[in-house]
């Protein structure tokens, strides 16, 4: 196990550890440690990523990935479900101005206007209808707090380390075998690469590509030209299962007005 | 006016449209107008049937006058084919046994897409056989005759349902049921193909088991439809055998010639009589075919099934079981005399089995109480008849069966209809014991029963009279002819027998009729206020066939039309110049009607004496004969018999098979069953319904897996 | 920029939301909670899409997360049909509340040990602003002019 | 980088200044026009401060916002700290951040040769989904404030004002789509100027879509008929009851911003935005040339601020001369009369997009124009004729017949 190892395991332990500590429990709660012990974790998890471009770019991409996990956490762990929700709101915020910041206009409102604007506001809806006050037990409880953290903060782990094995090849450990690292070495990248079954990285895009075709100017018209045309079947499939989930969802909640109805007909019978 | 090709294609098409219409809107529309459809389709194709018959009539004349040299010296007689669609292609569907692998080694090598016709190498083509199942009708002048017997006698019963039926809550479904029986038995007597013909005799036999189990509710309805159905299997397992033998044969199941092989009762096999398989395979393929036709016409060891169906509806007794389905097995044996008259020993079964079956169904009929029954067991009787006229070998015979057929079902159904209109004012009650002296309140049923009677007793003017004559003076013609042949004897017992069992006949269907419309007037108390004459609706049915039962038999019989129109049939033409006998002698038999009509006379007013008042003698006979007596009542013991021997056993086997199947086979599935059952046992307790608890497993497996996955 | 290091840092981010989704969706209790935990999730395989879009300079990656906002919505409208009709009949949104389609002779969870629920604050009034004179109550009153 | 960067620093501090005093302003004249309207004087006391200049009472929005920013900043105790703080901001900070994307002018072009475009945000090009998004996020302020309160009144507020404003989106933007599937843009400035190019509004080319914009945007605005999640008389004020301070301020003059956002939009999707006809055509002041003076750049700002004033003006004319509507047929006009008559416009527009070219060769354009007045017109029937009356206040039964025994 090298340095960039230990980070990861340190991360994970510290990140499930803050994620228990955080998650409502019958009595002791330790949010302070556990926000430290989160920032510290994600800040490990932050020290193996390389960060893009300018100063400019690096704050603006760091303020964005921090207010969206950090809101993300806030989502999971917070008691009353209105501020849950709330929370969410902010991570779909962060998320979509994670989507601009990748110059991906359309999505980044769309995700604003179809998550945000409809279906949280849907659920806050309920909420409000349901608990109002945010006291019942079971938003203070959580199933199997540790085991779920750990579950989640070691996925977590996992998938970063093989990230970082997949874009940071020069970084990724040397062979198992003690013996071997010399010739490990000599092989260098590519021969690391083959042995931990990795796939090799197209070329990154330049910068003209990028504006000739992902990034152009006139971008809901370039997507929209991908949509319907290469993607027109799927478009149809999607607004098919639109009309299904409409008339599904309908005739649910009218199926249960109906027995609402019977019910009180026929006297609770 | 019409195409003849129209005309055949409509006249089955018609009922089937009613009958597609009133099941699809008859419970929801229709209702009490369901017979709208019904009637205008059976008028129509009554119709359009009277115009074929008219039609055939005039293109036989004509070809008879044309081509007269020619069809004197092949004695062809008058066809027309029209396949609607070709419903079944098999290909080369057997290559024959013996050529099997120079066949294969030939088609393997061969580039012939498929669809290409059957090489013409006579060395293959015999083995090469096609099986192709058209859709295909015909028209001759059996098939008229028959198609205008069916659909006349249906329009009359259809009519005479709406009032019968009319508060029935099944209206709709009654006239679907007929509609559909009406098309299957229109397609089963224009069917050119032995398949098709195959085919419509099941879908009789399903309307017959629809109509029977009508009243489904009722119990004693159901297991008559029930029995009805299974009897029938019988006969028609023998039948479905016979097509196979005669596919074996002939190599086709065509009536008529076709460009890939000739006909089973073709011009170009008619032509050449001795192109026919003789022997025991056509013994076999006689025997085979005819058991069919003793299941359909209920012949004596099949036609248990007959009386049972009585219970249906009594239209459609009328129309089914008296008049029109149960002549199927008549028109088949008609339909095939070229293969019977090859047969000699075929056609004197087939005489056997109609004499047993008259004598039988006529001492039966003598001692039942129901009035339904009766008449059913006189069916029976008269069906045996037409086959005793049929296995007589004759030419005249042959036709003289065909036209007892053809009366038979105008008296007959009269006197189902008669029954059912007292049947009607009764309430349902059909036991002649129960009622009396009705014909004063029933005047029409009364008088038009008394001219059906008078026919099924053949009395002289009346229809049945002059076809129940022929048959009785064809067998007489018969023992002539045979002097000095070997089954002289059968035919001489023959002829007694049949001349008995006429009398026998007056005297049951008299003892019916003075039961019920004479004596002390008796009134069940079911009837209730509707102890009256019948509606117009069902009275002119009623007597539109007592006029018909006066003089179709005299009308059809003068000059010997019937024979005639029916000799132009290509299977009976080819059969007149094959037969050991001419046509045209019949009628020189004045010693013979005048012997029947005594006979009939004698049975009538033995009746009479007995029936018409209180005698002691009817008692006394009761008395002093008694197992006589009872053996007839109980119809021979022929029910307890089938059940001692094929019920009882079968019941044992399927209570082995049961016990077999819980206790062996069963535990078996058990203990196999119970493996997965004990690996289940032990990780049930990870079904736990926690939701938290299933997605907690399917993120450790994801983790599993990603691990695997990145080592 | 470096697309690189662009592409790698997207991915981290995808990859933590799903991560703490998986938490959310774990842990929690509420039906809704943990519904917005799966759309979380979502959201993360969005983040990666969009980035690998980029980064292979195709549409495909913006069709697809399209696609699963169009499906998120779908789901949310039948979950929330079904929430609903859930919350109708048992009265409370706790996801254990169904467990019935567990095995017959496994034994319910059930939780023994609820946690107290918060005190209601008080009732507190509202404070008259600082400035003013107190009232004085009646006692008060009496006893100063004693 | 920096200098565009302060140059969208400077359009936002300008716009954000002009925004709020034009919002506090408007109070004043939605005085004014209620007075006129009900036949008396409004305010008309307060001029400048220490002297007894009156100016019409001009002084007016000053003494509020004084008098809103140095009251006690009251917090009742039963509220959700966090999010009763939260709502107003929240709901200020999304209208005013609908600005980033609607221009509010066509360019202006300093010392000779540099535009500059006259959008915070010049580039975005999805921006009609951008206002779309950030008027959907305007339903947290609400939805938040009312149940911070945690008041049934303001509880029933917000919810009510949820679902109008969900309900309301759905016409609003099949209104909007009708011109996008026209012109084929989702940026505003693309859509003013298509309808300079030609020199029709959409208004013309699009009557049933203005018809549903407007009133869907009458009911996103939250204004009389569609005022319900306030609705005074029954509700107390709605969500912002127990409100009061800077934060109700806020909630006041979002509600007018929301109110300048539609007319912004009404302006520039139907009403030709800064286009006037021989007013703002460079080619009728004989300028040659893609570049356009100054002083053009300045007139094409007033035409569009005159435009939007007026449609204000119908805002609050339409306030005082309108009564409420009741909650079910405010819901039952969005999905029964609304929404159709959007998919109707939706559709009649993507056949006239479709079948442009064969259409104008066979009619010419104003052809086209008389075929969407009559599709209009038919459509419009229909709905009348189809749709039940929702102005029938006669007692019901609000059971659906569901077992069909009535």
């Amino acid at each position: 196990m090298n340095a960039m190892q230990w980070t990861f395991v340190v991360a994970t332990i510290s990140g499930a550890l803050a994620l228990w500590m955080l998650l409502p429990r019958k009595r002791f709660r330790g949010r302070r440690l556990g926000s430290l012990l989160g920032l510290v974790s994600l800040g490990l998890f932050a020290s193996q990523v390389p960060l893009p471009g300018g100063p400019a770019e690096r704050t603006v991409f760091i303020v964005l990935a921090g207010v969206t996990l950090a809101a993300a956490v806030c989502t999971v762990t917070f008691r009353s479900p209105v501020y849950c929700a709330v929370w969410f709101g902010l991570t779909l915020l962060g998320v979509s101005g994670l989507f601009l910041f990748q110059g991906a206009q359309f999505l980044s409102v769309a995700t604003v206007t179809v998550y945000a604007g409809a279906i949280v506001v849907m659920f806050l809806f309920v909420l409000m209808l349901s608990d109002p006050r945010g006291r019942t037990y079971y938003d203070r409880l959580s199933w199997e707090a540790m085991l779920s953290a750990s579950a989640g903060a070691v996925m977590i782990g996992v998938l970063s380390m093989t990230l970082h094995r997949v874009f940071v090849p020069e970084a990724a450990p040397p062979a198992a075998d003690a013996n071997n690292v010399a010739v490990a070495d000599a092989s260098g990248a590519s021969a690391n690469a083959e042995a931990t079954n990795v796939p090799a990285l197209p070329e990154p895009p330049t910068s003209e590509s990028l504006q000739a075709n992902i990034l152009a100017p006139e971008h809901v018209a370039r997507l929209g030209g991908a949509l319907f045309s290469r993607y027109l079947v799927t478009v149809e499939a999607a607004g098919v299962l639109l009309l299904v989930a409409l008339v599904g969802a309908t005739s649910i909640m009218a199926h249960a007005r109906f027995e609402q109805l019977r019910r009180s007909r026929h006297g609770n019978g | 006016m019409f195409k003849i090709e129209t005309l055949m294609v409509l006249i089955p098409g018609l009922p089937l449209l009613s009958a597609i219409i009133t099941a699809a809107l008859g419970k929801w529309l229709l209702r009490s107008r369901s017979h709208w459809p019904a009637v205008l389709a059976v008028g129509g194709a009554c119709l359009l049937s009277v115009l074929l018959l008219f039609q055939v009539r005039r293109e036989a004349a004509a070809l008879h006058e044309a081509g007269d040299a020619q069809a004197a010296a092949h004695a062809v007689g008058y066809e027309k084919t029209y396949t609607v669609w070709t419903w079944a292609v098999v290909s080369r569907a057997l290559p024959a046994r013996a050529t099997f692998g120079q066949q294969a080694s030939e088609t393997s090598h061969s580039a012939d897409p498929p669809g290409t016709t059957v090489p013409e190498d006579s060395s293959t083509s015999a083995d090469a056989r096609s099986l192709e199942i058209g859709i295909t009708l015909r028209a001759d002048p059996l098939t008229a005759v028959m198609l205008v017997t069916v659909t006349l006698i249906s329009l009359l019963v259809v009519i005479y349902s709406i009032g019968y039926m009319h508060d029935d809550v099944g209206y709709w479904r009654f006239f679907t049921y007929v509609s559909l029986f009406v098309f299957s038995m229109t397609m089963l007597v224009s069917a050119s193909n032995f398949a098709l013909l195959y085919v419509f005799w099941e879908a009789v036999g399903l309307c017959s088991y629809l109509l029977i189990g009508f009243w489904f509710t009722r119990p004693a309805a159901a297991a008559a439809g029930m029995k009805a159905f299974l009897v029938n299997r019988v006969g028609d397992f023998g039948f479905a055998l016979g097509l196979f033998l005669l596919w074996t044969t002939y190599g086709t199941l065509n009536f008529h010639d076709t460009a890939a092989a000739p006909g089973i009762l073709g011009q170009t096999l008619l032509a050449d009589p001795s192109q026919y398989a003789g022997g025991w395979v056509a013994t076999a393929i006689c025997l085979l075919l005819l058991l069919g036709a003793c299941g359909k016409s209920a012949q004596f060891p099949l036609h248990v099934w007959l009386p049972d169906a009585m219970e249906g509806p009594t239209p459609v007794s009328a129309l089914i079981h008296a008049a029109t389905m149960v002549t199927a097995g008549v028109y088949m044996v008609t339909r095939c005399t070229p293969l019977y008259l090859v047969s000699a020993d075929a056609q004197q079964v087939v005489l056997l089995v109609g004499m047993i079956t008259a004598l039988l169904a006529a001492a039966i009929a003598l001692t039942q109480t129901d009035l339904k029954r009766v008449l059913a067991y006189s069916t029976i009787s008269q069906l045996g008849y037409m086959f005793i006229g049929l296995g007589v070998g004759t030419l005249p015979g042959i036709v003289a069966g065909m036209f007892h057929l053809f009366t038979h079902a105008f008296f007959k159904a009269l006197l189902f209809l008669g029954a059912g209109s007292v049947m009607h004012a009764m309430g349902g009650v059909i036991d002649m014991r129960r009622f009396g002296g009705l014909r004063r309140r029933m005047p029409v049923t009364h008088w038009t029963f008394l001219i059906g009677a008078l026919a099924l007793a053949a009395v002289a003017p009346f229809a049945g009279f002059w076809s129940k004559d022929a048959i009785v003076a064809a067998i007489s013609q018969r023992v002539q002819d045979d002097h000095h042949g070997a089954s002289v004897a059968l035919y001489q017992w023959v002829f007694w027998g049949s001349l008995f069992t006429a009398g026998l006949t007056a005297f049951y269907t008299f003892r019916a009729f003075f039961l019920t419309f004479y004596g002390e007037e008796q009134i069940p108390e079911e009837a209730g206020h509707h102890a009256h004459e019948s509606p117009p609706v069902m009275t002119w049915p009623l007597i539109v066939l007592a006029a018909a039962s006066v003089f179709v038999g005299w009308c059809f019989q003068r000059g010997q039309r019937f024979d005639h129109f029916l000799m132009q049939t290509p299977s009976l033409a080819f059969s007149s110049a094959q037969a050991t006998l001419p046509a045209g002698e019949h009628g020189g038999h004045g010693n013979v009607a005048v012997v029947s009509t005594l006979v009939a006379l004698i049975g009538i007013g033995l009746a009479a004496y007995l029936y018409l008042g209180d005698r002691w003698e009817v008692a006394w006979i009761a008395r002093r004969l008694r197992w006589l007596y009872t053996i007839s009542y109980r119809r021979f013991f022929i029910d307890p018999i089938y059940m001692a021997l094929f019920v009882w056993p079968l019941r044992g086997l399927a209570a082995f098979s049961y016990w077999l199947d819980r206790q062996c086979i069963d535990r078996l599935v058990d203990w196999v069953g119970r493996v997965p059952l004990a690996i289940g046992a032990s990780v049930r307790a990870l079904q736990s319904g926690l939701l938290p608890f299933y997605a907690m497993a399917m993120v450790f497996g994801l983790l599993v897996l990603i691990g695997i996955l990145v080592r | 920029m470096d697309e690189l290091a662009l592409l790698h840092g997207y991915q981290t981010v995808g990859a933590m939301l799903v991560g703490i989704g998986i938490v959310g969706f774990l842990a929690r209790r509420n039906m809704i909670v943990m519904f917005l935990s799966l759309e979380m999730m979502l959201q993360g395989i969005s983040v990666t899409l969009v980035s690998w879009s980029r980064f292979h300079n195709d549409w495909g990656g913006q069709v697809l997360t399209v696609f699963i906002i169009t499906v998120a919505a779908c789901e949310a409208a039948i979950a929330l049909a079904l929430v609903l009709m859930l919350f109708r009949r048992a009265g409370g949104l706790d996801v254990l509340f169904w467990q019935q389609l567990r095995e017959s002779n496994v034994e319910p969870f059930i939780e023994h040990e609820l946690p107290e629920p918060p005190a209601e604050p008080a009732d507190r009034w509202p404070h008259l602003p600082p400035a003013g004179i107190e009232p004085q109550t009646e006692e008060e009153w009496h006893r100063s002019h004693v | 980088m920096l200098e565009l960067a302060a140059i969208a620093l400077v359009k936002v501090v300008i716009l954000s200044f002009g925004l709020l005093t034009a919002a506090a302003y408007l109070v004043l004249l939605e005085r004014r026009v209620a007075a006129w309207v009900q036949d008396r004087r409004g305010p008309n006391r307060v001029g400048i401060p220490l002297t007894s200049i009156r100016l019409f009472g001009l002084g007016q929005p000053l003494a509020d916002g004084l008098k809103f920013i140095f009251k006690e900043e009251f917090t009742p105790s039963h509220v959700d700290r966090w999010m009763y703080t939260l709502a107003p901001i929240s709901i200020l900070a999304t209208a005013l951040a609908v600005f980033a994307v609607i221009p509010f002018g066509d360019v202006l072009t300093l010392g000779g040769e540099r535009t500059i475009e006259l959008v915070v945000a010049p580039g975005f090009d999805a921006g009609a989904i951008y206002v779309f998004a950030l008027s959907s996020l305007a339903v947290y302020g609400v939805i938040l404030g009312g149940w911070a309160s945690n008041n049934k009144y303001s509880l029933l507020g917000g919810l009510r004002s949820s679902a109008q404003l969900i309900a309301y989106e759905l016409p609003l933007s099949l209104g909007l789509l009708g011109v996008v599937v026209v012109t084929g843009t989702l940026r505003l400035d693309e859509v003013i100027r298509t309808q300079a190019n030609e020199g029709i509004w959409f208004a013309f080319a699009q009557p049933l879509g203005l018809i549903v914009f407007v009133i869907a945007s009458f009911a996103e605005a939250a204004r009389l008929p569609f005022d319900l999640p306030e609705a005074e008389q029954e509700l107390v004020g709605g969500y912002h009851t127990e409100y009061s301070g800077i934060r109700l301020l806020m909630y006041l003059v979002a509600e007018f911003m929301h109110m300048i956002t539609a007319s912004f939009l009404i302006v520039i999707l139907f009403l030709g935005g800064w286009h006037f006809w021989g007013l703002t055509d460079a080619a009728a002041w004989g300028i040659e040339g893609e570049a356009v003076p100054l002083w053009l750049g300045v007139v094409r700002i007033v035409v569009l601020m005159a435009k939007v004033f007026v449609v204000i003006l119908f805002f609050m004319l339409t306030r005082w001369t309108w009564p409420r509507f009741r909650f079910d047929q405010l819901m039952n006009l969005a999905w029964k009369v609304m929404l159709p008559l959007g998919i109707a416009n939706v559709v009649m527009m993507a056949v006239v997009a479709e079948f442009e070219v064969p259409l104008t060769d066979r009619l010419g354009r104003g052809g086209v124009i008389g075929l969407t007045w009559v599709g209009t017109l038919l459509t419009l029937i229909v709905a009348a004729l189809l749709v039940p009356l929702h102005s029938d206040n006669r007692r019901r039964s609000i059971e659906p017949d569901l077992f069909g025994t009535s």
